[in-house]
């Protein structure tokens, strides 16, 4: 299955994938609307520091302890992508709580929110990876 | 001090309604134009500093920047020009001569532009190049004078060392030092898989490139940085520097901040030191030792490898040409006035040389005239802009071109021209790693080939148009050119008709 | 054909249909569910009376759930005794089913110690099950006065449901801080103050002595007014049937790593096991949802034959009340017992690490609890400290604190 | 409007050629008719006629034909031939005024012996010197123009259609073992007889139907060597990139047309051992001579004709066979003209040479 990889030597840590993250899953069309004057909240996040930078989202584990912790049934894989009922979320975190790599957070509402491939948005592709000026975001199987 | 004060020469334009204060352009601003006033809550700009490298507006996920130039002007005066008054007081302030980078930017003529090109109609074919084979390919080096056969009469087939091109095209020199690692892989995987050749410069040859060897050409300059036995046999060729376009009569200095870690190493010179090209070779003040080193060169090779021998376009390039021609070298490379460089004095960057194009059309004719063409192939750079500048550079004689500057545009330069700052915000000319690594030699070597493989689509279009299905055919077949917008002693110097005629 | 059958239908059952299906596609399966409900998560009972969730999405599973998995269910009926030689389950309405592979996931029931007048009390309440649930519901107003006994999980997430439908809640508990279980005292001391800031009134230390219809006479003199009392003083595993049968049990059914039982082809998973805690090394009831979920699903792999190990169970918790989120994870050590503990500590925010033998052995946080994960995979995977960047990784949570290398692994490899 | 040498003249054409390999003799007569057909291809501004094996009586002598404007230029040529070589016949060309061939020069022929101290004073050797002083009469005496210079051969051209041209100057009174023809269709010039074709420099004579694209590049390079492209016509560089392949390079038939017409590169990298290295060679040595555009030639040399179609065969050509006769020409019509019998009839494949030669001994 094709997932995102990031390449440390190439991330420049500029950030644009947590910004077009947040953009790709407004629901709207116009970026400057979708976030400014807002917090974003990206599922996708450089750390690092001055030096070295990489983004870490979702690795999509084929044994995932995110979706085998949930309390609800919120969280599920289909076709091999994890992804997450924000409905069915009541935001208990447990799947924080559980996510070895840090790579579920809370969204405005305080449910969770993950990567979801960009599948459930209109952005085709994964916008980080769509979006990264250096190629260290790829979206491929390995 | 106020005397001292100069306007900005950018202005930075933000859309307030479009800034989402990402940060983005702060991050990626090596020269630190932007920065997020916390208090204000707003992005502020310190235009003085900015050097309109675009990275920021190519950056900005909301398009909300851009650059422009500043309508704060001195008064108007035709002799007076703004730039020149501006340069003026940067003397008075500084006393130092001027740097500038990249190819001269005035408004010089440029004869590829005045230079048209013919097509069949009617009385001969154009030839479809998606139907019928169209090549391209060409051999760089010396050829014989005369068939000789063995005694049962078959031809011997043996040649001096020549460099097979797919497509006459390669990356002229661009030093590793002067350019970063990134932007080296990127030209040397971009030759290897086009098949065509990447020139080390006179910065040495990274370890890691070796493996590149049958697509390199080494360069042996002045400060013979870098160069040793394996080196020599490393490439494809040997290129002797003796100048440069954009310097002529000038040597280079790379300054010792950027002789750090690996430059240090290829370039076989102490971290730090300043790297020095002398003006001259030292050991060639004539033309007769420019002979001895083309033969040591060759000694050193074992005959294996074509020795270029590389020209700044200066007044009498047709005598030096015709001299060369003669030294054994195999291949004469031509540099114009226009081609780039990264870092020259102002004054000579501007003002010394001639346009390739005259040095191109009188060293050809002059090679012709003497009967010695075929002794020698001639490569031409200075500012080859895009596969019709090619086409007409082979028409007037050239056996292929040199491109530099368009190579660094499709790494990403946005000829902001101050790579001698070593702050290249688009990783090209820089050694500061976190600048290095914003050129990824896997996007770089792609956009690299994808831009030789489009000229090379052109100019097979263009060959076709003109019934012309090997490039062959086309070289010095100034019959294909026209010339518009030019003197009788320009059309006589190129040896072309003028369009109508 | 394998016959399967499951006592119980929580998450432990669910894990186990998910296990058995895992490995075998034919075999029958059997589920006997007390309860009249489609699996659901029980944890959101109190979110139900939040109104943050409903019962259809209360499901922990989609409708076509049993459907799907080929799983026949009994709703309503409940099993009473297990015969493990002729491998028979009784059930209540007289029927009986045969297996060749048991799984008892019979979970917990509410703890109700013998209170004076309790009977005197008409609305009285556990707080385990929607029904629970429904019933509380039916019952409050605007007006009610509420009186939760016990300021653990389950009290308090009941207090938190309720807070904005009903006029005062009360919460009393024996022990000296709300959370015992989870929390010590400075931990503790920062939720209760959060949870009074919200409106919720805690007699701590205190317990009922006797209740008087709507009111409560509690050990310290003081009397609680009531309409609705609440009685969250803890659970029990159903470990009864196991018991009858000879299966060892403690506080809880004893499993292997497989989840086996000491009885041949009778397997136990969920809140009415005891089983090993990783992070301590000793046997625990862990009665927490995703180990349900992990120890059912183990079962289920191996009652469909295939050799399969669930062996690093830890303790551990997510909860928040009213935005202010908690969790916790692993098993606390202080400098009496051998371990390290770094603190962080802000207003409505504490950090705390606990380390023994250059180990991560449990944490506490309260506040900003991003990423938290990584600490618990740290506990989970008993990684060396050595060998990642401690000071770095104790301020927040980081993959950064590894080693290029090992970063490299987790972010290029899949698990 | 221009002439021939103060113009680059393009042109589309219509040729024919025959030989017999047995080296019986055939008068001009079948070639004329040949052209006839196509009538079309020609639009009356040259036609002329190349015949081998015509001077059996002199052939030990280079025939030189020229054309001159008048008496003063015929003077001058004279007195300079007569001091390099010695001339043993002089005369007009035989002719038969016709009212379709119009505006008729001085036509003389000479048969002359280059002098032997001449040759050791410059130290060349025989053709070398014949070719030099051939290029110095065109060049530098004015309006005079020799337009045949080979021996046992010679070459009949006029302003006009190729039909009347061979009348005019009685080709049925020729006998030669091998002929070839042209028909012009010039687009930039009024028409002028020296311009015509075939083009001739000693026994190689060529007629070209086509438009190369190559030429600049193609005169360019032979430029260098000696040769000056007065006529700037495709039929005149071809010439000397033959005279200069075969005669000064020494290659044989088959390589010159791998110079001329080279495989393509794909070609060659499917070739094996020797011929891939030699046609590498070939290719990569000569490689301003490769002719491009349309062209189909014939090639008339001493004992033999090559003919020779462009690499992607833009111009038609046919061949056909009759007993010892082989026919070549534009259109099969032209070939039926011949000999209506005429078998194998086929297009040969582009860059493909198909060279003839008469039996040894028979010519």
């Amino acid at each position: 299955m094709k997932r995102v990889f990031v390449n440390e030597k190439w991330c420049l840590g500029c950030h644009l994938c947590e910004y077009n993250c947040a953009f790709a899953n407004s629901g709207l069309d116009n970026m400057a609307k979708a976030l400014k004057d807002k917090k974003i909240y990206p599922r996708i996040r450089i750390e690092g520091d001055e030096n070295i930078n990489y983004a870490v989202s979702c690795r999509h584990c084929t044994d995932p302890m995110c979706v085998k912790s949930c309390i609800t049934g919120a969280l599920s894989i289909e076709d091999g992508v994890i992804t997450i009922s924000q409905d069915k979320c009541v935001g208990c975190l447990t799947c924080i709580l559980v996510c070895p790599y840090g790579c579920i957070s809370q969204n405005e509402n305080s449910v969770a929110q993950k990567c979801e491939l960009c599948l459930k948005n209109s952005a085709g592709e994964p916008a980080c990876v769509k979006g990264c000026p250096n190629n260290a975001i790829v979206y491929e199987e390995r | 001090m106020g005397i001292e004060y100069i306007y900005p020469e950018f202005e930075v334009v933000r859309n307030a309604d479009r800034c989402i204060k990402c940060g983005v352009c702060q991050r990626q601003c090596a020269n630190e134009v932007h920065k997020l006033d916390e208090d204000l809550n707003v992005m502020l700009s310190d235009e003085a500093k900015c050097v309109n490298c675009q990275r920021c507006v190519a950056l900005c996920p909301t398009r909300a920047l851009k650059i422009v130039k500043s309508d704060c002007r001195l008064r108007e005066n035709a002799n007076w020009s703004d730039s020149t008054i501006k340069e003026v007081y940067k003397q008075a302030s500084s006393g130092a001569v001027l740097l500038s980078s990249m190819g001269n930017p005035n408004p010089l003529p440029v004869y590829w532009d005045r230079i048209l090109i013919n097509a069949s109609q009617v009385t001969n074919p154009p030839i479809d190049p998606l139907r019928e084979p169209m090549e391209t390919a060409v051999f760089l080096g010396k050829k014989p004078e005369k068939i000789q056969r063995d005694e049962n009469g078959k031809i011997k087939c043996e040649l001096a060392p020549q460099i097979k091109l797919p497509v006459p095209i390669m990356f002229s020199a661009m030093s590793y030092g002067s350019i970063s690692y990134n932007a080296h892989e990127s030209l040397a995987r971009a030759a290897r898989e086009l098949g065509i050749c990447y020139n080390t410069g006179e910065g040495g040859l990274h370890k890691d490139f070796y493996e590149y060897g049958p697509n390199t050409i080494v360069q042996v300059a002045s400060g013979r940085f870098g160069v040793h036995e394996n080196y020599l046999n490393a490439g494809a060729a040997i290129e002797i520097k003796m100048g440069q376009g954009a310097k002529p009569g000038i040597g280079g200095h790379l300054p010792g901040a950027k002789i750090v870690g690996d430059v240090s190493k290829t370039r076989m010179i102490p971290e730090g030191s300043d790297a020095i090209s002398p003006a001259p070779h030292h050991d060639i003040y004539s033309i007769e030792d420019l002979r001895q080193l083309v033969f040591s060169l060759k000694e050193a090779t074992n005959y294996k490898k074509p020795i270029i021998v590389k020209v700044a376009a200066v007044h009498n390039i047709a005598a030096i040409a015709s001299g060369i021609a003669r030294s054994g070298a195999d291949i004469i490379a031509i540099d114009g006035f226009r081609g780039g460089t990264g870092a020259a004095p102002t004054r000579i960057r501007d003002n010394v040389g001639i346009p390739i194009e005259l040095a191109l059309a009188s060293v050809d004719q002059r090679l012709r005239d003497e009967g010695i063409r075929n002794n020698v192939s001639l490569v031409v750079g200075g500012s080859i802009r895009c596969a019709s500048d090619v086409v007409k550079a082979i028409a007037l004689g050239a056996d292929a071109c040199y491109i530099a500057t368009s190579a660094l545009l499709a790494l990403g330069c946005h000829l902001c021209r101050t790579c001698q700052t070593g702050k290249c915000n688009w990783g090209i000319a820089t050694q500061r790693p976190e600048l290095v690594k914003r050129l990824n030699p896997d996007i770089g070597y792609q956009r690299l080939v994808n831009l030789v493989t489009a000229w090379q689509h052109e100019i097979k279009e263009l060959m076709g148009a003109m019934g012309i299905n090997s490039i062959e055919a086309l070289k010095g077949n100034r019959l294909m050119l026209r010339g518009v917008n030019m003197t009788e002693k320009e059309l006589e110097i190129f040896n072309i008709s003028h369009a109508g005629e | 054909m394998t016959k399967y059958v499951i006592i119980g239908n929580s998450t432990a059952a669910a894990g186990c249909i998910e296990g058995i299906r895992s490995v075998d596609e034919k075999g029958e399966i059997t589920v006997i569910s007390g309860e009249n409900h489609f699996v659901y998560s029980r944890p959101l009972i109190s979110y139900y009376l939040e109104e943050k969730t409903d019962l259809q999405r209360m499901k922990y599973r989609p409708d076509d759930f049993y459907e799907k998995n080929n799983c026949k269910v009994l709703y309503g009926v409940m099993a009473t005794k297990i015969d493990k030689e002729n491998k028979k389950v009784y059930l209540d309405n007289g029927e009986e089913i045969s297996f060749d592979k048991l799984m008892i996931a019979t979970g917990s029931s509410p703890f109700v110690p013998p209170f004076k007048g309790l009977d005197t009390v008409e609305n009285k309440f556990s707080f385990m099950t929607i029904d629970d649930a429904l019933a509380i519901e039916k019952k409050i107003n605007k007006d009610s006065k509420v009186l939760i006994v016990g300021a653990g999980l389950i009290g308090l997430k009941c207090a938190e449901g309720l807070l904005e439908k009903v006029k005062k809640i009360t919460v009393c508990d024996l022990a000296d801080r709300v959370l015992s279980s989870i929390f010590d005292n400075e931990c503790a001391k920062i939720m209760q103050a959060h949870l009074e800031e919200k409106g919720i009134e805690f007699l701590l230390g205190d317990s009922a002595e006797e209740f008087l219809g709507n009111t409560a006479k509690m050990m310290s003199g003081k009397t609680v007014e009531y309409d609705v009392l609440i009685l969250a003083v803890g659970v029990r595993a159903n470990i009864l049937m196991a018991k009858e049968i000879d299966i060892k049990t403690n506080r809880g059914i004893l499993v292997d790593t497989k989840m086996q039982t000491s009885a041949k082809n009778i397997y136990a998973a969920g809140d009415c096991t005891e089983y090993l805690d990783y992070s301590s090394n000793t046997q625990k009831v862990m009665a927490i949802l995703p180990n349900a979920y992990l120890q059912g699903l183990n079962a289920g792999k191996n009652m469909a034959g295939e050799q399969s190990d669930f062996d690093n169970a830890i303790p551990m918790n997510s909860i928040g009340f009213f935005g202010l989120h908690a969790m916790s994870a692993g098993s606390y050590y202080d400098e009496k017992d051998g371990g390290k503990c770094y603190i962080e500590k802000g207003e409505k925010h504490i950090k705390k690490l606990f380390v023994k033998d250059g180990v991560l052995t449990g944490f506490i946080i309260i506040g900003d609890v991003s990423k938290a994960g990584i600490y618990t995979n740290l506990i989970r995977n008993k990684t060396q400290l050595s060998e990642i960047d401690f000071e770095m990784i104790k301020e927040s949570p980081t993959l950064f604190a590894f080693s290029k290398e090992n970063r490299g692994k987790m972010l290029g490899g899949v698990v | 409007m221009k002439l021939e040498g103060e113009v680059r003249i393009p042109s589309g054409c219509a040729i024919s050629a025959v030989i017999s390999k047995e080296g019986n003799l055939m008068t001009g007569e079948n070639i004329i008719k040949s052209m006839i057909p196509m009538h079309d291809r020609s639009n009356g501004l040259g036609g002329g006629f190349a015949g081998y094996g015509i001077y059996p009586d002199y052939k030990e002598y280079y025939a030189f034909h020229i054309f001159y404007n008048d008496n003063i230029s015929r003077n001058k040529c004279e007195s300079f031939l007569k001091d390099s070589f010695e001339i043993v016949k002089a005369e007009n060309i035989p002719i038969k005024k016709i009212p379709e061939i119009t505006d008729v020069p001085l036509i003389w022929r000479y048969f002359v012996a280059p002098l032997s101290s001449t040759l050791s004073r410059l130290q060349l050797d025989e053709k070398t010197y014949v070719a030099r002083t051939v290029t110095k009469i065109n060049n530098e005496i004015n309006g005079a123009y020799v337009f045949s210079s080979g021996k046992n051969m010679g070459v009949f051209k006029a302003v006009g259609f190729p039909e009347d041209v061979g009348r005019f100057y009685r080709l049925d009174e020729y006998k030669g073992y091998s002929w070839t023809a042209h028909g012009r269709y010039p687009t930039n010039t009024p028409g002028w007889w020296g311009g015509a074709h075939p083009f001739a420099l000693l026994d190689y004579s060529i007629v070209h139907n086509g438009e190369i694209s190559s030429y600049d590049a193609n005169r360019r390079f032979i430029e260098m060597f000696g040769y000056k492209c007065n006529l700037q016509t495709d039929t005149e560089v071809i010439t000397y990139i033959i005279d200069y392949l075969m005669r000064r390079q020494g290659l044989t038939l088959e390589e010159t047309a791998n110079v001329i017409a080279a495989p393509f590169w794909s070609t060659i990298e499917k070739k094996k051992g020797f011929d891939k290295e030699k046609y590498t060679y070939l290719r990569t040595v000569f490689s301003s001579l490769l002719v491009t555009g349309p062209f189909s030639i014939v090639l008339g040399y001493e004992g033999g004709l090559m003919a020779l179609n462009d690499r992607l065969k833009l111009r038609s050509m046919v061949v056909g066979e009759k007993d010892d006769k082989v026919y070549i020409a534009s259109e099969e019509a032209a070939i039926r003209a011949m000999e209506p019998n005429a078998t194998n009839i086929f297009a040969p494949a582009g860059g493909e040479p198909v060279i003839v030669k008469v039996k040894e001994g028979k010519f």
